[in-house]
Parts: C-alpha cells; structure tokens; sequence
C-alpha cells in the first residue's frame, strides 16, 4: 500500500464512521421512542441538531480549555477511528493495535474532563467525576475481555484480528470461541457507550443544572459529534473482537448496528444506575464472567 | 519468689560445685614454680624467708599492684566520703581503761609492727602484717580520744613517700639496664638481718604504706560515722 | 589424702556459703560480708592448690633446708589477696554508709527503686503513668528531713 | 625495651606523690598528671615500631618466667596501653572541689590499665584487674551524689562478686597445673586445662572478667552507673576499661582455652548482649543510658566476633573493638552536656551544630555505614562468622545485623530531634571547649580513618595476626622448663 | 584519567562549590553549569548508550581488607547517570532564579540545598559506576543517607518521615549486606562474575534466602509493598526542586540496584525456577505480584489525597511498580517497557513536581482544597501539568504511553491476565487521581486571594517547558529512547529489543508512535476545525458562572475538590483499612514491648542473682560435656 492510499483511508475512515454514527444516534433515538410509544425523530433529525447547535448565536466560552477538551473530545475519536479497521480500510491497524486504541479512547473523555473543568460549574465537576468513576467501572471488565481476545488471537493488530476470524467463517468468531468473553463485552458494551441506563454523569434530567448547561452551541454540538463516534467505536470495537469484523459492507454494517441496537434496546428498559452502582454492577458480573471466560479460553 | 529461684540456682551451683571437686585430680598438683622457687630462691634472692623472696622478689610487681590498691581504696574512700563536716559533735570520750590501755599500747605496737617488718625478709611476717599493727597503733589513741584529730597532712605524706620510695628503689635498677624492681645491693648472709639486697627496704616501705593507708582509712571512716 | 578432703570441703565451702550470702540477703552489709566470706573461700582454695601433706614452711631458719617445702607462690598470692579484699571491703562500706546517709536504708529493693526514680529526676523524665497503671508501689522511706 | 614498664611506674609515682606535690604547689598538680601520661604516651609511641617484627618480653625484677613475673608487649597489648592512656588524656576526668583525688584516681587508671595491658601473669592479671575495678569505683562515684554512690555500691557488689569468682578459677588453673605464667600455661593448657575443670576456670573467669566487659547478664550496672558517672568516667568505662577486660578474655581464649565449648559460651553470651542491649537503648529516654545500652549490644558484637576461632576472630574483634574505642568517649564527651533527657535535645542543633554533626558522624560510623570503619568493622565481623557454616554464628550475624537496624532508629531518632525546628523548653548549656575539642579529635580521628582505611585494616591484620600466635608467644617468653 | 574518572571528580566539585558560594545568589547557576558539565562528560561516554563502546572502567581502584573495590560504567550506568544528571541540572535550575531568593529568605540555607541535591547526585553516579558487590552496597548506603540529607532540609514532618526513611532504609542495607556477605562466604569474592557463574550450583534454598534478602533490601529504596509507608510524605515534605529530583530518579537506584542482582547476575530464569511452597507461583511471580500491588495501593492511597505534592509522591511509588513489573517479565518488550518506564516516569514526575512548586512558589500551598482556576493566570505551568499527568496516566501521546504499552503487550505476550489486569488497574486510577490534581489546581473556580498571580518565572519555566518537550518528544519518536534501552539490554543480558523510531514492529501487533501521535494532532486539527466551524463564541470572565440559575459569586466557596470522588470512595472506602499502617505499628509496639522487657531485665533488684545463674548455666553446659 503506498502513502497516497493509506492518507485517502485516513481521511475517509472518520468520515465514514461519522456518517454511520449519526445513524446510530437516529437509531437510539428511534428505539427509545417506540419503547415510549413515540414515533420518534425523522430520518435527517441528527443532522439539523448539529448544525442548529453550530449555528447558534449565543455561543458561551470559558476560556481556552473549554474549548480546547471539546476539540480533544473529537480529535481524539476521530484519531481512533484511523486505528479500527473498517471492510476494505485497514488504516493504522498494524501501527497501534487494540491496547493504543483502548487508550486513544480515552483521550476524549480527558478533553471533555478538561473542557467541563474550565467551565467552574460545581455541577460540572461532579459530572466528571461521575464519569471518570464510571470509566473506572467498566474500563475493568472490557480491558479483560481485550486482553482475553487478544491473548486468543495471539495479536493486538486488529486487521490480523479480522482476518483470523474470516478464515474460518462463522465457528471462528470470536464469540464462538471465546462466548463468555463475548457476554462479559456484551455487558460492559452500555457503560462503554455512555447511554441510558449508564448516563448519570451527564445528568439529563437536571438539565437545567447540569453540566451540559454550560455546554451552549458548537460546545454540545462538539460532545454530539463526539457521541456518534463513541457509539460507532464501541460497536465496531465488538464487532471485530467478536463478531468477525467484516470483509464487506453489507454484512459489516447489520452487525455493528445490531451491537449497538441489542443491548441499548435491553439496557434502557433498566431504570438509571448511580455512580456506586454502576460500579458494583461492573466489578460484579461482566468481571466474574470475564474471568470465567480468561480462564477457559487460556486452559 | 527471687529468693526461692537464688535457691534453685544455689542448689544446682551445689551440684556444679560438687562435680567439680570430684573431678579434679587433687594428686597431681605439682607446684613446679614453688618447687622452683624454693630451690632456687636463696641464691637469686637471698631472703631466708621465700614466702618473703615471692612477695618482693619474684612477685613484687603484684605487691606494688597492691599497695596500689590500697592507695586507690584510701583514695577513692576519701572522694566517696568527701570532708567530714565541721559541726560534727565527737563521740564523748572513753573510759580510762581504754584511754590507758591506748596510752600503754601505743609504744609496744609500734615496736612490735616494726619488728615485724624489719624482719619480714627472715621470719614469718613482713609488711603487711607489721603496717597493719602499725595501723592498729596509730588508730587505737583515736578511739579512745574521739577529739584528738589524725593528721592528715602526715598520713597522707608518709602515704606518699613510702609509695613512691617503692617504685623508686625498683627504678633504681634500670639505668643499669636492668629490668624494673630487680632486686638491688649485696645479697649478704642468708639469715642475717642485713641481707636479701634491697628487700628489707622495700618491706620498710610497704610497712609504712599499709600503716598509713589502713590508719587513714579508718580515720575518716570514724570521722564520717561520728558526723551524722 | 583426707585431710585435704576436708580443706577442699572446706574452701567449697566457704564459696558456697559466700554465694549464697550474696543472693539471698537484701542488706546491703550482709552482702558485703558475704563476699568476703567468698574471697576467704577463694584464698582458700588458692592455698590448697598446691597443698602437700607435711610440707613445712619454705623457710630456713639457721641455714638448715627442710627437706619437703610448702610451695611459697601460693603464700605470696594469698597474702595479696587479703590485702585487695580489705582495700575493697573498706570502699565498700564507706560506700554503704554514704548510702545509709543519705537514703536511710540499705536495702537492696528500696535502694533500687530509689536510685532509679532519682535518675530520672537528674535526667528530667516525667515517670511513665498510665490511667490503668497499678497503685505506685512504696518507695524508700523519706529521710529528707529526718536523717539527722 | 625496659623503659615500657615506665608506662605503668610513672603514672602510678605520679599519683602516689600527687597530694605532696599539691602540698608543694597546686598548680603543678594540675598539670603534671596530663604531662607525665603525655610523656607516658610517647615511650609507648617510640617503642612501637620495635614491636612490629615480634613481640618482646620484659622480665620483671630480671627474674625468668615462670619463676617471676613477666610483660609480654606485643602490638595488641602496647596498642592497648597507649589507647588507656591516651585516652584517659583526653577524657581527664578532673573537674571541681575534688580535682585532686580524680586525678590521682585518673594516674592510677593509665598506669594500672597499661600493666593489665601488658601482664603475663594470671595472678598479677587478677591483681591489676581488682585496681583497675577500685580505681572505677572511685571516679565513678566520684560526682558524689547519693545515687551515684548507691550505683557504684551496686556495681561494686556484682564486680566483686565475679572477681571473688576469677579468683576461684585461677585456684582451679594453678592447682591443675601449678603456673600462673601464661606462656608456660599455654605450653600446659593441651594437656592439663583440656578437661572440665579447666573449662570451670574458663567459666569463671569469664564471668568475673566479663562483669567489666558488660558481658551480658553480668553488665546490669551499666546504665546505671553510666547515667550517674560524669560522662567523662563513662565514656572511660566503656570506650577504654571494658576493652582491656576484653582483652583479658581473648588473650585466655587464646592462649589457654582454645576449646569449642570455650568459644560457644562466649558466642551465646554475646548475642544474648546485642539483643537486650539494642533492645532496651530502643527505649531509652535519656541520652547517657542510651549509650550505655548501646555499649552493651556493641561489647556484645565484640564478644561474638572474638568467639569466632583463629585469627580470624581476633582480627575482627579487634576491628570493631578498636572503632568503639573512638567513638564511645566521643559520644559521652558530648553526653557531658547532653546528659539528660532525649526530650530536652529537641532543636539542639541550632545552639551547637558542631556538636550535632559530631553526633551524626559518630552515629553513622556506630551503625556501619560505609565508608566510615564501623562499617569495615562490621563486614569483617559478617564475613567471618557467615564463613564458619554454623547455625549458630550465621545467628548472631542475623541479631547483629538485626541490632544495627534497631540502631540505626534510635539513634537518628534522637540526631533528627536536634534538627526540630522548634526547641525544647529547656536547652542543654552548650559544649565546654574542652570536651568539644575532645569529641571533634575522636571524630576527626574517624574521619581521616576513612582514608587511611587500607593501612590500618593491614596493621591491625598483622597485629591480629601477631596476637593469635600461641607459638610466637610462647616462643618470645620462653618460659624455663621446669621438671 | 578516563572519561568517568573525570565525570566523578567534576561531579565531587559539584559538591563542594556550593559549600563556599554558600548563600549567594550565584549558587544555583554555578551549579546549575556544573551539572551541564557533567552532562557533558557523560556525552563522551555517549557511546555507551548506543552500544558501540565497550565498559569505560575508573583508574581507581582500592584493595581494602583483601577486598578489590572498583568502578566501571556501562549502558546500564550510563541510561541511568544520564536520568540522573539530568534531573540534577534541571531541578538546580530550577533552584536557581527567585525560587533561591524565597527559600533563602524564608531562613532556609541555600548552601546545604544544593551541596545536598550535588550529593545525591555525586552518590548516585557512584552507585551506578559500582563495579562489584561491595561498591555497590557502599554505593547503596551512600545514596540512601545522601537523600536522606535532603528530605530531612524540609520540614518536621518530613523530617519525621525521613527518620522513618532511615529506619527502612538501613533495615534494608542490613538485608543487602547480609545478602553479600552470604554471596562472598560461597564464592569466596565480591565480583559479580563470580557470583554469576556460583548461582548455577547453589540449592534453592540459598536462592531463595539471597533473592528474599536482595529483593528486600533494595525494595525499602523503591517503596515496594510493604516497605512503601516512608516514602510519599518524606519526598512531598522535600523542598520543591528536591523533591523533583528525588521524584524523578531516586527510588529507581533501587531498581537499578535490582537489575543488577536480580536480573544481570541471579536471572529472571533462575527466579522462575524458585517454587513457592504450596503454591502454583514462582519466585519471580512473587515479585511481579509485589509489583503489581504496588502499582495498585499506592496509586488509590495516591487518589484520597487531598496535598497535591504527596498525591505525585503517592503515585511515584505507584509508577516504580510498573517499571519493576516490566523487567521481571524479562523479554525484550517488557523489559524495555520496564527500562524505558525509569526514562518517562523521570521526566513527567520532575515537570509535575516542578509544576506543583510554581504554583506552590506563586500560591503558597499546594492544599487542593485551596486552590483552583488557576489556569488562566499560569498557562504554562498548566501546559506543563497537563502534559506531565497525561504522561503519569499513561496516555498518548505522551511518552508514558509508550513505555506502558510495552508492558502491556509483554504482558499479553506472556499471558498473565490478571497481572495485566491490576497494572490497567493503576492506570485507571492514576487517570483519576490525576485529572483531580489538575482540575483542583487549574481548573474550576478562582480563589479571589489569586487573583493577581502571575506566571512562574522563568527560571522555572524554562526546566519544565525542556522537560514537557522531552515528555512529548519521547512520546513521539520512542526510538531516541529505545536506542539506549536496547544497549541496555544487551548489557544487562536481557535479549534485545528491535526497534525504529516510531517504536517497535512486530508481527502480532506492533506500534508507530509517529503514526498515532500524527493522526491523533490531525484528529484534534479535525477537531478544531470542526470547531470553529461553529458561531464565533463569546469569551466570559473566569468569575462569571452560574450554576442552577444563580451567579455564583467569586467570594462563595463552591469548589468541588474535597472527596472529589465519592461515588467510588463510597463503594471503596472501606478497604482503605491502613492495614500496613497497622502493620508497622503492631510491629513497633512488639518491639517496644520487647525492649521494655529487656529494660526490666536491666533493672533487677538484685544483679547478682544474674551472676549466679549464668555461672550455673555455663558451668552446667561445659561440664556437661564430660
């Protein structure tokens, strides 16, 4: 592959992932109605929000570094969508691998910790550190499962990933050979992705207190953006441990939609976790099956 | 409960003690030094009395040690009692037996200390015996007249000197080259009151520091007792 | 051969009893006396070392040499010391009665306490108290005042 | 070679004639005592190289061992008679209304410790043992408080006790062999002490020696008589007097007692010495029983490092014996001032920083840390017990290392206090230049000791080496052959 | 004279100047040129550090008590000397300009600060120049009481701290000493040669016993469990820049000493063939779970911490876990993680101390509840906290990342998830910990006391604007280092680390650092265009908030900094039980027990009593015999 191409890729891969994103986000939206009994948002909805919000006249800044974390909070994923390979894009598989990823994939929630900070709003603050605690809870389960599938594959480079799992068609995935490490990532994957019933630190319900109240304009346009990567990485992320990744569009795009869709439609018929539970909830189950599933799949 | 452990302790020492005795091979004591000695001592040393010839010759490192000792004693006695102090009210006198038998005993004792002395080097005795009758003379005058007080100036100049004149009569000999208390002067006729060299001497001086010691000793012990 | 049995029992003894002394008075004289009657043991010993059944004195009176001397070193040592004891035992009492003085008591528990509680005093450390601490045990008696 | 009994006859001349002198002017009294052991000092100096090659024999009264009495001067023993009477120099215990009988007291310790030093006789050994314990009594008491005198009362009964008992044993050599030579005795040990009773005389001597030793259980006097001497007697007790009874007990092992049962009692007692004396200065609350403890467990590592046979031992023994001859006086130099309670040093440092970095020098020689020679002292101390494959040695290399750790505590808890930013309500007066002066040429001596490391651990090799022949010592005495 | 002899002497010099420029101002830069000269000397042993040369070995040498003492650097010494100095050069620069004035003033003597930052230095140089067992112990113990010197210039509690320091410390050098005097009675020689080739033969016991010992005593040095209590408040109490430099290097002589035994000489093989007794586990499992809980206790003590000084000091020992986990796994990755993890870990600790000293310098605490906002009024001081914690934590692209990742996928390599596990652990916590440090300092609310503060000066700004380059830089072009780590590990024995510039390739998994730091800058380019993309935005003052409605006025204290995570702490909480804490104590009042009993047994009434009974017993035992 010659440096033209794989600047091409780079360019286009969080490009596409940002499109598939935004259907994400339409989805979740759409699955939350109709468990609501509501129609729910139009096909374009996601879209006109972004650009309202970038739109938007009053736009309040709190300095540098407010502006700076939600820069992070996007740059940072639209790096990580560079190192997950998509079907026909590798990218920068071979140079990071899944531990750099897991780590980019903090970077965003160290920009937004960094924005939020600046902000000076208490609520903010608790906000943050709601979210750094949750971070801690389920970064526990899903870095074992990482470690599991990685030990399996004997890999980090995900293209290599993919490609064992092709070979050997469906009874090589991941979730064939290593089930109770798929179902301990099944159970982490909705505290990954920051959605109801793991949403806590954001506060939605005092919005009006919150901390995304000092998130006017281009600021939650920026954490929007940022939330149709999150919900494109997760989903991708599982999908290529444990579903095969995807050699072609067409089979690719059911599976990281279904990742996304399954357990969020499951998730939010839970009322909303606290802090403590979150944790007690992550440390407990998805770590004991996750260990479970480390000690069958190493003998 | 301390004591009864001291028995327990005691009695095993009993048992220790008693092994030892059994084991020791009380029959093949040999004082080859004594023998020696004694075979060889008139010669060498020409004291009639070898016990004498041991204590100065042979040994006199050990005696002059031990009139060091003594010295140290007085000594360290007096930093320990410190001064009497002078309100002290004396013990009232005593009676005139004592006062007259002090009075009668005084010259015997000291002729009898001396001649003790004097002829340590040929007859049981010597310095040690005599310097305490000595002791005896000078401290008995003190019990009878509590008042009266020693004096301390002599004591401790006879104390001094006679030491001293010890050491010096052993120094004497070395810068002959010969090693420190070899026995000086003419050896004489064994038996005779002038013989056995410099040891007569050396007896004298040892007489007059044990004397001196002891008196001063039990002064200001006396002293000490009757100011409280 | 029983003769010296005896001397030996004897000197023995005198240890014996002279240890004991020691250990199992408490006043401080009685101890004092007890080591003397200890070193009188140990000279004791020291002279039956070499002791030979019928040796006479190694002295020659009028030129005339017996034919079996008592070894003279022994003597010498002996005679040594008895004169270290004395000079030892007359610091040792000057030392008892400085003590007696001051404290009124020669007894070897109440000296001990006594001597400690006054180092610290000198050295400035308050005694250790301790609210579940025992009742302070008795201390010497006070003679401050009426040792005079 | 004669003029060495000088060292012994002219401090004891001195001190007999020192009350007529201070008759004749006081001011000479003064002064002749630290001149004539200077001058002491220097016959001691000039003779030394002589020694280098072999050692000498003096024979007293121009009479050969056996039949009289002997000094036999090799390095270890001039060594050690310079080291009394240097140090005895340094540590001058004169001072107020009794000036006149501590001096007379401090003549008698150089000239009496110099003989011990040399002695070649087992009686006369005894003999200068009990003047060196008389002339103890006196200065330690010699502060002339009641305690001071009850203490001295006490040490005076445990130390008579064992000497009563020394003698004993020296009954038990001579009725087994009929010689006090040592020489002569070490020609006869092999044959006639090789037995039970000859191991009773070991026991026996050792305990009544060891008393002065701080041999453990027989050192209980210690902290009290070190807390109510003048620290200057103190620092002498434990720096210069405790060693000299040592090497009484090693020249014995040496020479007349080479057994193994010999060297394990030594061994046993002397870890016994480490752990309770480290263990109980751990909790020491003020500063002069803190070093006397601390002089308990390091007369201990001495015990045990001499208990190691062959010259090995020796050697490191005398390493760590010769260390704390430098650092022992120096600590109580300073404890001169710094006597009482460790509370009260609390900011010391600010008042006299010289004083506290003495402290922390001495301190950190105390504990072996390199390069400073208690550390050498220490290694060689290791080495050599973990080279004889014994259960029981490699123990005491454990409590020894075990010791220094506790130490190390203690002590620097005490040198961080001085450090404390806010004093304590009562500072201690600060140093007299003298016993400053003193402690600052200790610890200069350590010092420069650093330096001169490799010299002196060869000098002190050979003199371990000269001093753990028991051929060249019978050989330079050559005692007559008796029938 | 060789190179090093050179280096020693100048770095002795480095000693003594500040001892007669004493107070003055010219003090810090006069040193602060000596150390470059010093770094300049190491220069010309560069070739060390990039395998071409062979050992350069001292012309001294010294032949005590039959014992060969003698000194040589190698790369080990070198990648580590070159740390060394380093710190040394920037924290006395750092010490130069108006920090000197402050200390000087507040009656601090500014001599002894810098003869003892020299000292530790100049110690530290001769540790790593040991060339046999004995040296390095003397090298140890002077490098101990050299940083004990300078905690001990701090406060009391620091100074309380270090006497706790002291107590370990030497507790620790007996445990060496012990351990290489066991080595000498069986080889009969200090060398380490002669070690190396006796280990073969010797029983497991014996293994064990100098591996037990070793691993102790150099372990009180690096703070592993349970000998890390002294550390955290010792180096937090430390003068600023001191504890900048003790942060960055000096618990990593522990290591370094480490290496040398336990990895050069005993071997991470032999290790692994010292079985636990009944257990599955290794001796070398043993240590790396020691490791591992060193990573993890102190990284959340690290977390509760409410001084922002002893949370850095907290989370060193936490990182030092990771370094020594990373050699113990012994391949060429995570050894190399292990060693470059000294490199970043020195770096990021010194720019973080540095920066919670300007602020401390321009503030006058470093409470974390008194302090906040202060972004605005010390930009770069932020800048450098931020990527000074961004390296701590671990994440790109700083060069903390890099060395971590190494270890990880050592990890995975091997196999040890739950290893893997417990170090994601620390890092997660560290994450935390470390996003309060800055948040606490620099972001959230202004305290109206600073509001005129200025930016540190530049005397300060320059050492931690370097240093915040050498963390970024590292972290981009991991080769710079990884050239060094790799003659290391030749040196040291360990296989050799193939590596570029952007970092390591491997078949399973490789990592360019190039690549990812440059799409990560490209992502945040997308970021901000995507940003400014939006309506311009209205910039409001730093004290105009709401919050619920209501403007939050500057003299209301609403700072959320105390107990800044409660949720976790809440679930958490009770586990920090100050079990080692406990420990030490329950071991203190044995002691103290003992030693009472032992003053008791000093006290009797009757001393005699003692007399006879040892007369008896001896005399029992040697008559015994017959």
């Amino acid at each position: 592959m010659n440096l033209s191409e794989l600047l091409i890729e780079l360019l286009l891969m969080p490009l596409v992932a940002f499109v598939i994103g935004l259907g994400m986000v339409l989805m979740m939206r759409k699955i939350a109605a109709r468990l609501g009994r509501r129609i729910g948002p139009p096909l374009l909805q996601p879209i006109y929000d972004i650009i309202k919000l970038y739109g938007k006249r009053t736009q309040i800044s709190h300095g540098l570094i407010h502006e700076i974390g939600i820069i992070m909070a996007v740059g940072g994923y639209v790096a990580a969508e560079t190192l997950l390979p998509v079907p026909g894009m590798n990218g920068l598989a071979d140079k990071g691998g899944v531990i750099t990823l897991a780590y980019v994939m903090m970077i965003p929630s160290l920009g937004m910790a960094l924005g939020v900070g600046q902000c000076a709003n208490p609520n903010g603050s608790i906000g943050i550190s709601r979210a750094l605690t949750a971070m801690l809870a389920y970064d526990i389960p899903f870095i074992l499962v990482i470690f599991g599938a990685a030990y399996v594959y004997g890999t980090t480079n995900l293209a290599d990933i993919i490609a064992i799992q092709q070979q050997q068609g469906v009874s090589g995935w991941g979730l064939m050979q290593m089930p109770l490490l798929a179902l301990a990532g099944m159970l982490a994957l909705p505290a990954v992705m920051g959605k109801q019933p793991f949403e806590i630190y954001i506060a939605p319900a005092e919005i009006a207190t919150g901390p995304m109240v000092e998130m006017s304009g281009k600021f939650m346009g920026g954490l929007f953006v940022m939330q149709c990567f999150q919900l494109y990485t997760a989903g991708v992320l599982y999908t290529t441990l444990f579903l095969g990744g995807g050699a072609y569009w067409i089979t690719f795009l059911p599976k990281i939609y279904a990742v996304v869709a399954i357990p969020m439609a499951a998730a939010m018929l839970f009322p909303r976790y606290r802090t403590e539970d979150v944790i007690r909830l992550m440390w407990k189950w998805p770590v004991l099956v996750g260990l479970m599933g480390l000690a069958v799949a190493m003998k | 409960m301390q004591r009864f452990t001291s028995a327990l302790f005691l009695l095993g020492l009993g048992v220790l003690i008693a092994a030892i005795f059994r084991n020791m091979d009380l029959a093949a004591s040999t004082p080859i030094v004594g023998d020696a000695i004694n075979a060889a001592a008139a010669q060498q040393v020409g004291a009639a009395n070898f016990v004498t010839s041991v204590v100065l010759g042979y040994r006199g490192f050990d005696t002059l040690m031990e009139l060091t000792i003594l010295f140290t004693a007085a000594t360290a006695g007096g930093l320990v009692l410190g001064k009497p102090r002078g309100d002290a009210r004396p013990d009232p006198e005593a009676g005139l037996v004592l006062r007259a038998g002090a009075d009668l005993f005084f010259p015997l004792l000291l002729v009898v200390g001396l001649y003790i002395i004097l002829h340590g080097h040929l007859t049981p005795g010597g310095g040690f015996q005599g310097g305490v009758i000595l002791a005896v003379a000078f401290f008995l005058p003190l019990l009878a007249r509590p008042g009266t007080p020693m004096s301390h100036r002599a004591v401790s100049l006879i104390e001094g000197l006679a030491g001293a004149s010890f050491i010096v009569i052993g120094l004497l000999a070395m810068p002959e080259g010969q090693a420190f208390l070899t026995p000086l002067l003419d050896k004489g006729q064994l038996g005779s009151l002038l013989s056995a060299g410099s040891l007569p001497l050396l007896y004298i001086a040892v007489g007059l520091k044990v004397g001196s010691e002891l008196a001063g000793l039990l002064a200001q012990l006396a002293a000490t007792e009757a100011s409280d | 051969m029983d003769t010296i049995i005896i001397l030996y029992t004897g000197a023995f003894g005198l240890i014996f009893i002279g240890i004991a002394g020691i250990v199992l008075s408490r006043h401080l004289v009685r101890i004092i006396f007890a080591i003397g009657l200890l070193e009188a043991g140990a000279n004791l010993l020291l002279l039956l070392a070499t002791w030979r059944d019928g040796a006479s004195a190694p002295i020659i009176v009028g030129g005339r040499v017996p034919a079996l001397m008592a070894d003279p070193v022994p003597q010498a040592l002996v005679l040594t010391a008895i004169v270290i004891g004395v000079g030892i035992l007359a610091l040792a009492l000057s030392l008892a009665l400085r003590v007696q003085h001051a404290w009124g008591t020669l007894d070897m528990r109440a000296i001990r306490l006594r001597l400690e509680e006054e180092i610290d005093d000198a050295a400035g450390i308050e005694p250790p108290t301790s609210a579940d601490a025992p009742a302070p045990r008795p201390t010497a008696p006070a003679t401050r005042e009426g040792g005079a | 070679m004669n003029e060495l009994v000088l060292m012994v006859a002219l401090p004891l001349l001195t001190a007999f004639l020192l009350p007529v002198i201070d008759r004749l002017s006081s001011l000479a009294a003064r002064w002749i005592g630290p001149l004539v052991l200077l001058l002491t000092a220097i016959i001691g100096l000039s003779a030394w190289s002589q020694t280098g090659s072999g050692a000498i024999t003096i024979e007293l009264g121009n009479f050969r061992p056996p039949l009289g009495i002997d000094l036999y001067v090799d390095q270890l023993a001039l060594l050690f008679a310079l080291a009394v009477t240097l140090g005895t120099l340094l540590l001058w215990p004169a001072e107020g209304e009794q000036r006149l009988r501590q001096s007379t007291l401090a003549l008698l310790l150089a000239g009496s410790g110099s003989g011990l030093a040399l002695s070649g006789d087992l009686f006369n050994i005894y003999v200068l043992y009990e003047l060196i314990a008389v002339v103890s009594y006196g200065l330690a008491a010699s502060r002339g408080t009641a305690a001071g005198q009850a203490a001295t009362l006490r040490y005076l009964i445990v130390s008579a006790f064992g000497a009563a008992l020394a003698l004993a044993g020296i009954a038990l050599v001579y009725q087994a062999t009929g010689t006090l030579n040592l020489a002569q005795l070490a020609q006869l040990a092999p044959t006639q002490l090789n037995n039970g009773q000859g191991l009773a005389a070991f026991v026996l001597m050792l305990v009544g020696f060891g008393v002065k030793a701080e041999l453990f259980p027989v050192n209980t006097w210690v902290p009290e008589v070190y807390a109510t001497a003048p620290a200057r007697v103190a620092g002498l007790l434990a720096g210069v007097v405790s060693k000299l009874a040592l090497l009484i007990i090693v020249r014995l092992l040496i020479l007349l007692f080479p057994q193994p049962e010999a060297l394990t009692v030594m061994l046993v007692l002397g870890i016994l010495g480490v752990l309770t004396g480290e263990l109980a200065a751990w909790r020491a609350r003020d500063f002069n029983r803190m070093l006397a403890f601390s002089s308990i467990g390091q007369l201990g590592i001495m015990f045990i490092a001499f208990s190691i046979p062959g010259k090995a031992g020796v050697f490191a023994g005398l390493a760590v014996a010769l260390h704390h001859l430098v650092v022992k006086p120096a600590l109580f130099l300073l404890a001169q001032r710094w006597g009482g309670s460790l509370e009260h040093l609390a900011g010391v440092a600010k008042g006299s920083p010289l004083a506290a970095a003495l402290f922390i020098l001495l301190a950190l020689s105390l504990i072996g840390v390199p390069p400073l020679p208690g550390f050498w002292a220490k290694l060689l101390v290791m080495i050599h017990l973990l080279e004889q494959q014994s259960s029981l040695y490699a123990l005491g290399a454990w409590i020894i290392m075990a010791g220094a750790a506790l130490e190390a505590n203690y002590l620097f808890r005490v040198a961080s206090s001085f450090y404390r930013r806010e004093a304590a309500a009562t500072p201690p007066a600060a140093h007299r230049t003298g016993d400053l002066a003193g402690a600052s040429l200790l610890g200069a001596a350590l010092a420069a000791a650093v330096f001169l490391i490799v010299p002196l651990a060869d000098r002190i090799e050979a003199m371990a080496g000269q001093a753990a022949d028991r051929d060249h010592y019978i050989q330079t005495v050559n005692p007559e052959p008796l029938p | 004279m060789t190179p090093l002899d050179q280096l020693l002497l100048l770095s002795a010099l480095t000693v003594v100047v500040p001892l007669f420029t004493g107070n003055r101002r010219i003090t810090g830069p006069l040193a602060t040129l000596l150390y470059t000269g010093q770094g300049l000397l190491l220069l010309r042993m560069a070739g060390l550090g990039y395998g071409s040369e062979t050992p350069v070995s001292s012309a001294v040498s010294l032949q005590v008590l039959g014992l060969e003492l003698h000194w040589r650097f190698d790369a080990l010494s070198w990648f580590f000397a070159l740390i060394t100095i380093g710190a040394g050069l920037l924290s006395s620069w750092f010490a130069s300009g108006e920090w000197a004035q402050r200390y000087r003033d507040s009656g601090s003597s500014l001599r002894l600060f810098h003869a003892a930052l020299a000292l530790n230095v100049f110690t530290m140089l001769v540790l790593l120049a040991s060339g046999e067992l004995l040296s390095l112990f003397i090298g140890w113990e002077l490098v101990s009481w050299a940083s004990f010197l300078m905690m001990s210039l701090g406060s009391n509690t620091a100074l309380r701290y270090a006497m706790r320091y002291v107590t370990y410390a030497f507790a620790g050098a007996m445990a060496v000493l012990m351990g290489l005097v066991l080595v000498y009675t069986r080889t009969g020689s200090f060398e380490f040669q002669a070690f190396r080739d006796a280990v073969p033969s010797m029983d497991a016991d014996t293994v064990w016993l100098l591996f037990g010992l070793f691993a102790a005593g150099f372990g009180v040095k690096m703070a592993l469990l349970p000998f890390h209590l002294w550390q955290a408040k010792a180096y937090a109490e430390t003068p600023g820049p001191g504890a900048a430099f003790l942060g960055a290097i000096s618990s990593r002589m522990g290591l370094f000493a480490m290496i040398v035994v336990l990895v050069q000489i005993i071997g991470v093989a032999r290790l692994v063939e010292l079985p636990v007794p009944f257990t599955f586990l290794s001796g070398r499992d043993l240590l790396a779970w020691v490791a591992v809980f060193t990573i993890i206790f102190p990284t959340f003590t690290a977390l509760r911490q409410h001084d922002a000084r002893r949370l850095l000091a907290w989370h060193g020992i936490g990182q030092g876990g990771y370094m020594l986990l990373g050699i113990l796994i012994a391949d060429d990755l995570g050894s190399a993680g292990g060693l470059m993890h000294v490199f970043n870990h020195a770096t990021y600790q010194a720019v973080l101390f540095m920066s919670v000293t300007a602020v401390i310098h321009r503030t006058g605490t470093s409470d974390l509840n008194k302090l906040g906002g202060l972004v605005a009024r010390m930009p770069l001081s932020f800048l450098a906290m931020l990527i000074g914690i961004i390296g701590l934590a671990g994440l790109p692209p700083m060069n903390g990342f890099v060395s971590k990742w190494l270890v990880y996928r050592a990890l995975i390599l091997e196999g040890s998830p739950l290893l893997f596990l417990g170090a994601v652990i620390g890092t997660l916590g560290t994450i935390l910990s470390v996003y309060k440090l800055i948040h606490n300092t620099f972001l959230g609310q202004l305290r109206l006391e600073h509001v005129d503060i200025e930016e540190a000066p530049s005397s300060m700004l320059w050492p931690m604007m370097i240093l915040s380059t050498v963390v970024f830089v590292t972290g981009y072009f991991p080769g710079l280092v990884l050239d060094w780590i790799a003659s290391v590990q030749a040196a040291v024995g360990l296989p050799v680390l193939a590596h570029h510039l952007g970092g390591v390739h491997i078949d399973k998994g490789g990592l360019d650092m190039i690549w990812v730091v440059s799409v990560l800058l490209a992502g945040f380019g997308v970021g901000a265009l995507v940003f400014l993309s939006g309506n311009r935005s209205k910039r409001v003052h730093q004290l105009d908030n709401y919050a619920g409605g209501h403007f939050l006025t500057a003299d209301t204290r609403y700072q959320y900094s105390d107990n800044f995570y409660p949720g976790l702490m809440h679930l958490i909480g009770p586990w920090y039980r100050k079990s080692f804490r406990w420990l030490e104590g329950g071991f203190v009042s044995t002691v103290d027990t003992v030693s009472q009993l032992m003053q008791g047994l000093y006290r009797h009434t009757h001393p005699a009593f003692y007399l006879l009974a040892v007369v008896v017993f001896a005399l029992s035992w040697v008559m015994g015999g017959d």
